[in-house]
């Protein structure tokens, strides 16, 4: 392991951002936020960002496919660029997480090269959770706050911070840099207090040993959707803070000199989600609802070696507009349930 | 020159708009005074508007308007005659020793029945 | 300061199909000039205006779009200019209040016969089009050549 | 996929002295779904209409752009080569390239990169035109003229003369007006009652024409050719398919008090009466105001003289439903009310009167018998003044009227010139601002009232009146002596100014018509369509729309008539396509539309749709009648969802033609 | 007084006068409020709740409640019975099916603020008058109210309730509210200054869509943004452009009829300050057209399908702000 003094931090900081460009997560007026490491931005003490960090790899609007239209002739563009490698620092074990439930869903054949050319330039530098919050549930998923994954783990502790590489990037990451050697028993300290705090947190213990592909009908057919979706707006503010939510939309933009094919996010939650044959096929909110937590619960779990699609960070719970969320949904649909 | 100052300088203290005036006569209708004054209420607003301000500012008619303000009251296009009247008299009392009203003159004129008030307000309208 | 130099503005200008585009006709007829920059759009009433539309020609690349119309009081439709100038006000005012350049748009009533009107009114805001610049702040890049 | 044609006309060397036409259909040629193009020197005539024609028939065009002068030009003239070649007319789009591009540009290669800019934008709205037609609506063969004055009865008998029903409503028990109040008519001094009552009468004869006198109009729905208008026949108490007009009730009222407003309150009539001899229909009328039997249950004089057995105590106001093509506004005027007026005593001396009164103390029929008496001691006035202008031409907060009321003048010199004929004694005086008579033999009449006369016109207003000693004071200044005049006269008659009748401004809120300010309607143009209204199937008569003397009442009222009978004339109305239509789908039922329709075309009905799973709701949504429309648009960007989109110039193809322009 | 509010909604249940009750129901934590609707005594008994987190503004539900069979009983605030009366106005909700309780606020407070007090890992809040006691996994803490206030709460425009069948303790008053200090500072900005200020909000924006959903202004059977014919339908800002014309037109459509709630700004995942824009308009139209409050009666006309032939001219802002 390595370390070196919070108070280098931002020299560190300057190090990495020579050769690689740099993110991490930065105190805004309206939270934290990722941004572009640049002289003066320092990181943000907050749990997690507003917004995921799955934006990295899917962001919000991507372009896909340019056309070039002059009078009757057409002529098409690859506007795909092949980036350079970039680092994200202080990303949570919940996202770290992400990662991995989107890679299965993008890097699946046939692989998303899109997407594929930005996870394979990422490098990833996770931070463990010093202060957990009251709607962190990730333990839940079995991911620890206190060990995330990622090329590179750092913990925070006593005033400096220690890092581990895990993958070949990571060394590789690590190695010109000016760190010291040492810091296993400061972070291992670290690690006990979080898993200390993790126990005390009051979401704990969701019952989700029935979400299983067996009982896919009866969790579908479940009364319980309609007083649940009752309130749900339909917005996709869930959908867009999450960060496994993947579903996106292709559309055309017509620039007046050509067409610009791109790509964005889409929300399963939205009324004009997935136009098929002109409408969405699923035409109540209840529908969609019960769409969006199914995937998560059920669905992928059951394409994905029982993974479910939540990594337990708790972004919905507070952004949620009516405060209907991921929990209230396990709680109530997977508490009394008779086990098949 | 001289001339187009002393206009501009009525139009300005009254903020009448003589060009309003529709040449009815209801001004001088309404005059109580009308017989005392050389020059009447409608014609102080046609003379205005020629510019021929000077010719008003000599003539005794600007001391005899009682400024009953009845042809104000009475004018249907709300030219208001009375305001230009009393724009003349200003411009004649802000010349230098041009009031109207002398102290030494006062003595002359009282009499039992004249009020106190009036010599107040004559004092008011006829010096600087 | 080159750059400035050769800016030719695009200026899209809605016409009320009764007053203003026959007034910008008369300006035709009667051979008054003004300038090539400014292309007009005939709809029937000051009222078809939809902020939609003015806001689609900045994205698509105006510089500046102007909305002329019957003198109030004096709409084919009777009404239509009043309910237009109402939108116009507040659409400007929060153009305004997101910190666009206000002289960006325009309301101007032309009637049928003020054809040089119509014309002095193109060369005065295609002049002020000019001094203001590109429009940057409500374009889409995607519309750029 | 449209087939767009793209025509460029030269017209001579107008468009192709500054414009590169040929570079300007190559060009347009090259844009997409353009199949064809084609440039001529004189599109319009016939041998260009028809190289369009046949571009469109071997081409199978589409659509056709065709860049030449302006659509106010000749886009009705494409539109019929369009029509003739089996191309609906509405595929039509015009690039104006002449008046709006090489007649105000000089450089050529700026007016071709224009011109090549406003065709493609042309083309790109002609991308998603759609045929349009015109939609049809059937006529009812009925008009209805509102107020039965000399306006709303010349207009009534034009149109049954053509053979048409017509339904005067009026709201005085009788018809006839203003005019059956006036003792003679200017400048012949022909009795008005004379040449009036003669057409009172055959209105009432026409069987074409129904009256419903004492009635008002209480609703107005539906729209040109369809008008679906209520009348509030309010209750008069005698039955009038019974009244004989034997007069018998009126002469043994024992309630005789009552206020007579025909003669303008000067002398009193009974609590049920006629309000005059020729009154039409002649049927008795029970002031409810005034009748012991209605008010208090004891009387019943008048049903026990009546042969007929019409007095009917208990009747109620009756509601009338009836259908009409076209709606006419025959409103009038009131003299306005002069209480206001201080300055010239009107409220403290019986002896200042307008000049309606003035009418009525001259007239035989009214209360002093035709002999001019002054109203307070009933005497013969010797010295009389007449005041013009009272509250016309005033600006200001004031209650008079900024207008000149227009016929003063003339009357004026009528009163003057026959009180001098009949009392030579007496010295009649007229104070004026200016006169004004703009009228066929109108100046030969005032300078006879002059020159033959005798009667003393005087420049100037007067400023005060005032009563002393039984007599009045009048104090004027005669301007082009300079001097102040005091007259002492026997008699005051003011020319008041006149104003609409109260009851037109609720009822151009029923008709959806404009006003002006001052309560006159507008007209649909004020040159060119002066007898319309702004609203399709609405006619205005008379005063309602301006001050007019009689015979430019009744020229206007004939004028009238006819637009009328064109109307009434049709078996159906074709409308302008061009008008809005609300997607119901999308339609919210808000009712923003509505609220900024001029024309009221906008109604909302509840509608069964079928929603998800099964379900139908009922939904509040938006119903344009497209022979209502005009077309503005004005609901189009009140709408919120945009459920509202105007075929023509939809919001796609304005959207389309930015975009054009734009890139 | 949540009792109160309780016992009257068991009330309306079972006496029949409603079938079914739209209010809040308790979440995971003290502030994490549902709204929902009750069709059972036994279940309000058990989680119907009512306390400093209540802010979701019924109205909008009543669209669609006011269309089921029987009606609903709905508690509405002060400033929720100002939406409800402007849908009214505008034939959105059916009267006759919902019977309106108006019931008093003290104003709600915003969990955020809470946050950003650096106050992490809430596990219970407990109001003691002005105070909130708040248990946290890292110890108790203390707030005033006052500081952690939603900004609507702080500027509150009435606690007058505009329409009820029944109204719970007294009515208030339509109140002098500093609401437009905000727009006058941004007016006062440069025009740069502005552009900037607004291009930092709006590029935030992720088009999630929650201000537009939650607004009871915006309902729309279906939004001109989710419709391709409309040309303008987006579902992600592709471009700065589009922040800015989806936020303009979305404040333009509602311009007359938003009533100033400020849901928008509070369900903003990115804290957007959208209901400024709204504001804007208000104080626009009250300058311009004289004082006018949406929803606060059935008659008056929106501004924006009224006019006045004396109205000022379009030109009239070149003379207003750039200080």
């Amino acid at each position: 392991m390595k370390k070196i003094s919070l108070e280098k931090l931002n020299a560190l900081f300057a190090e990495i951002a020579e050769t690689k460009a740099l993110y991490l997560p930065v105190d805004t007026e309206t939270g934290a936020q990722y941004q572009k490491w640049e002289e003066g931005k320092t990181l943000s003490s907050a749990l997690n960002t507003v917004r995921s960090a799955k934006d990295f790899f899917f962001p919000q609007t991507e372009s896909l496919v340019h056309f070039k239209v002059e009078g009757k002739k057409i002529e098409i563009m690859d506007v795909r660029d092949e980036g350079a490698p970039f680092v994200i620092f202080g990303v949570r074990g919940c996202d770290v997480k992400s990662f991995e439930l989107l890679d299965r869903v993008f890097l699946q054949d046939p692989v998303d090269t899109y997407y594929q050319n930005r996870r394979n330039n990422a490098i990833i530098v996770s931070l463990a959770c010093s202060e957990p919050e009251e709607t962190c549930f990730c333990h839940s998923f079995g991911i620890s706050a206190a060990d995330p994954a990622g090329d590179v783990t750092a913990w925070i502790k006593d005033g400096e911070i220690i890092f581990r590489a895990n993958t070949e990037k990571g060394e590789q990451l690590l190695a010109p840099l000016p760190l010291e050697e040492g810091g296993e028993a400061k972070a291992e300290e670290a690690r006990s207090e979080i898993e200390a705090i993790t126990k005390k947190l009051p979401l704990q213990n969701l019952p989700l040993e029935k979400f299983k592909a067996e009982n896919l009908m009866d969790f579908f057919n479940d009364p319980k959707w309609a007083s649940l979706s009752q309130s749900c707006l339909g917005c996709g503010t869930c959908t867009f803070v999450c960060p496994t939510c993947h579903c996106f939309d292709i559309r055309d933009f017509d620039t007046g000199h050509g067409v610009q094919r791109f790509r964005c996010w889409d929300s399963c939650m939205y009324r004009d989600f997935s136009q098929m044959a002109a409408a969405n096929p699923r035409l109540s909110q209840l529908e969609r609802f019960r769409q969006r937590f199914m995937h998560k619960l059920v669905y992928y779990p059951a394409n994905h070696e029982g993974r479910f699609l939540c990594v337990g960070c708790g972004r919905c719970l507070s952004r949620c507009p009516i405060s209907m969320d991921i929990v209230k949904v396990i709680k109530e649909l997977g508490g009394e349930r008779d086990a098949k | 020159m001289e001339q187009n100052n002393f206009k501009e300088t009525v139009l300005r203290i009254s903020g009448v708009n003589p060009k309003k005036c529709m040449r009815c006569g209801k001004c001088s209708g309404a005059c109580p005074n009308y017989d005392e004054m050389e020059f009447h209420p409608h014609q102080f607003v046609s003379m205005v508007e020629n510019g021929e301000i000077e010719k008003l500012m000599t003539s005794p008619s600007v001391y005899k308007c009682l400024t009953c303000f009845a042809c104000v009251e009475r004018c249907p296009r709300q030219v208001e005659p009375a305001k230009l009247i009393e724009a003349v008299r200003l411009c004649v009392i802000r010349q230098a020793g041009q009031n109207h009203l002398k102290p030494d003159q006062i003595p002359e004129m009282l009499d039992e029945d004249l009020p106190q008030q009036a010599i107040v307000s004559a004092f008011r309208k006829f010096t600087k | 300061m080159q750059v400035e130099k050769n800016f030719e503005p695009t200026v899209v200008a809605f016409c009320c199909n009764w007053c203003s585009y026959a007034g910008a006709d008369l300006s035709g007829n009667n051979r008054i000039q003004y300038p090539a920059n400014v292309k007009i759009i005939r709809i029937p009433c000051s009222c078809r205006l939809n902020p939609m539309f003015i806001l689609r020609a900045f994205q698509r690349g105006a510089d500046g779009v102007i909305l002329c119309g019957c003198h109030p009081g004096d709409c084919h439709y009777t009404s239509g200019n009043y309910f237009a100038r109402r939108r116009m006000t507040l659409l400007f005012s929060m153009l305004s209040f997101l910190g666009i350049e206000k002289e960006r748009c325009r309301v101007e009533w032309v009637s049928a016969a003020e054809g040089a009107k119509f014309a002095a009114t193109m060369n005065d805001f295609v002049a002020t089009i000019t001094r203001l610049g590109e429009n940057k702040k409500l374009e889409d890049l995607r519309c750029k050549k | 996929m449209q087939r767009i044609g793209v025509f460029v006309c030269w017209c001579g060397s107008n468009i192709a002295a500054t414009v590169d036409v040929k570079k300007v259909a190559e060009t347009l040629g090259k844009e997409p779904c353009v199949v064809y193009y084609e440039n001529y020197q004189y599109m319009c005539s016939e041998e260009g209409q028809n190289k369009i024609i046949n571009a469109i028939h071997e081409h199978k065009l589409s659509g056709i752009v065709i860049c030449s002068c302006s659509p106010r030009m000749h886009e009705a003239t494409f539109r019929r080569t369009a029509q003739k070649a089996g191309l609906n007319p509405y595929m039509v789009e015009i690039a104006n390239i002449r008046e709006q591009c090489s007649w105000i540009h000089k450089d050529m290669a700026t007016a071709t990169e224009k011109a090549i800019i406003l065709g493609r934008a042309a083309i790109a709205k002609v991308h998603l035109n759609t045929p349009l037609q015109a939609g049809e609506s059937p006529v009812v063969k009925r008009a209805l003229v509102i107020g039965g004055g000399i306006a709303g009865i010349q207009t009534a008998l034009d149109i049954a003369d053509a053979g048409f029903e017509v339904d005067i409503v009026e709201k005085k028990p009788t018809i006839g007006g203003k005019m059956s109040q006036i003792d003679k008519t200017f400048p012949t001094l022909d009795c008005s009652a004379c040449i009036l009552t003669p057409k009172m009468v055959d209105v009432a004869q026409n069987e074409k024409i129904h009256i419903y006198s004492y009635s008002e109009v209480a609703a107005v729905k539906g729209f040109v050719g369809n008008f679906d208008v209520t009348i509030k026949r309010k209750a008069r108490y005698v039955k009038e398919e019974l009244c004989t007009g034997c007069g018998a009730c009126t002469e043994k009222c024992p309630q005789k008090k009552v206020p007579n407003d025909f003669n303008l309150g000067l002398d009193n009539k009974h609590a049920i009466y006629i309000p005059f001899a020729q009154a039409v229909p002649k049927v008795a009328t029970i002031d409810p105001d005034y009748c012991m039997m209605l008010k208090t249950g004891k009387c019943g004089v008048c049903s026990k003289v009546c042969a007929a057995g019409a007095i009917d105590y208990k009747q109620q106001d009756e509601l009338v439903q009836q259908q009409y093509g076209a709606i006419v506004v025959a409103t009038g005027y009131n003299p306005i009310d002069l209480k206001n007026y201080d300055e010239f005593a009107y409220s403290q001396s019986p002896d200042v009167v307008t000049s309606l009164e003035f009418e009525r103390l001259t007239n035989a029929a009214g209360p002093t018998g035709g002999v001019l008496l002054r109203p307070s001691d009933r005497q013969h006035p010797h010295t009389i003044v007449f005041v013009q202008c009272v509250g016309s031409r005033e600006s200001g907060e004031g209650c008079g009227k900024t207008y000149c009321s227009k016929i003063c003048c003339m009357y004026t010199a009528k009163h003057a010139m026959l009180t001098r004929e009949k009392y030579p004694d007496t010295e009649v005086y007229v104070f004026y601002i200016d006169v004004r008579t703009p009228g066929k033999n109108f100046d030969e009449f005032y300078r006879r009232a002059v020159e033959e006369y005798g009667v003393h016109y005087i420049k100037g207003m007067v400023g005060k009146v005032s009563p002393e000693n039984g007599k009045l004071m009048v104090q004027a200044s005669d301007l082009l002596d300079n001097k102040q005049l005091k007259i002492e006269a026997d008699l005051v008659v003011l020319a008041a100014a006149i104003e609409p009748d109260p009851s037109a401004r609720p009822l151009a809120t029923m008709l959806t018509t404009q006003m002006d300010t001052n309560d006159f309607f507008t007209e649909a143009h004020p040159k060119l369509r002066p007898v319309e209204s702004a609203t399709a199937g609405i006619f205005l008569s008379g005063c309602c729309q301006g001050p007019k003397d009689i015979p430019e009442t009744v020229s206007q009222a004939s004028a009238c008539a006819a637009k009328v009978i064109g109307l009434l004339a049709k078996d159906k109305l074709l409308g302008n396509p061009c008008v809005a239509e609300s997607n119901e789908l999308m339609c919210n039922g808000c009712s923003s539309c509505e609220k900024v329709c001029p024309y009221g075309a906008i109604s909302y009905v509840d509608k069964e749709f079928k929603m998800p799973n099964r379900t139908i709701a009922v939904r509040r949504v938006a119903n344009v009648n497209p022979a209502v429309c005009q077309g503005c648009g004005a609901c189009t960007v009140a709408c919120p969802s945009g459920a509202m989109d105007l075929k023509g110039f939809s919001n796609s193809q304005i959207m389309a033609e930015v975009d054009a322009i734009c890139k | 007084m949540q009792e109160v509010i309780k016992q009257k909604a068991i009330e309306l249940l079972s006496s029949g006068k409603a079938d079914r009750v739209l209010g809040w129901k308790e979440g995971e934590f003290f502030y994490d409020i549902t709204p929902a609707v009750f069709t059972d005594v036994k279940e309000i008994e058990e989680k119907f709740v009512y306390n400093a987190f209540c802010g979701p503004n019924f109205s909008k539900y009543l669209v669609a409640e006011s269309r089921k069979d029987g009606k609903i009983a709905v508690f509405l605030k002060p400033c929720d019975t100002y939406s409800f009366q402007q849908l009214l106005k505008e034939h959105r909700i059916l009267r006759d099916k919902v019977y309106a309780v108006g019931i008093p606020c003290d104003g709600m407070v915003d969990i955020e603020k809470i946050r950003q007090k650096k106050i992490k890992g809430i596990t219970g809040v407990t109001e003691a008058g002005e105070v909130l006691q708040i248990d946290t996994i890292y110890g108790k803490k203390e707030v005033a109210k006052k500081d952690v206030l939603a900004e609507r709460c702080e500027n509150c425009k009435s606690k007058k309730h505009v329409v009820y069948d029944e109204l719970i303790g007294e009515e208030g008053d339509v109140l002098d509210s500093h609401r437009f200090d905000l727009v006058e500072k941004i007016e006062a900005m440069s025009e740069e200054e502005r552009f900037a200020f607004w291009q930092n909000e709006l590029s935030r924006c992720i088009r999630c869509n929650a201000c537009r959903n939650v607004c009871p202004a915006c309902t729309c059977e279906k939004c001109v943004f989710d419709n391709p014919a409309s040309g303008i339908d987006q579902k992600a800002a592709a471009d700065s452009f589009e922040e800015k014309m989806f936020h303009i037109i979305r404040a333009f459509h509602v311009a007359g009829r938003c009533t100033d709630c400020g849901e928008c700004s509070r369900v903003c995942p990115q804290n957007i300050p959208l209901h400024l824009l709204n504001r804007k308009f208000i104080k626009d139209i009250n300058e311009f057209y004289g004082e006018y409050q949406a929803g606060a009666d059935m008659e008056t006309r929106a501004p924006l399908t009224d006019y006045q032939t004396d109205d000022c001219e379009p030109s009239v802002i070149l003379t207003k702000g750039d200080q």
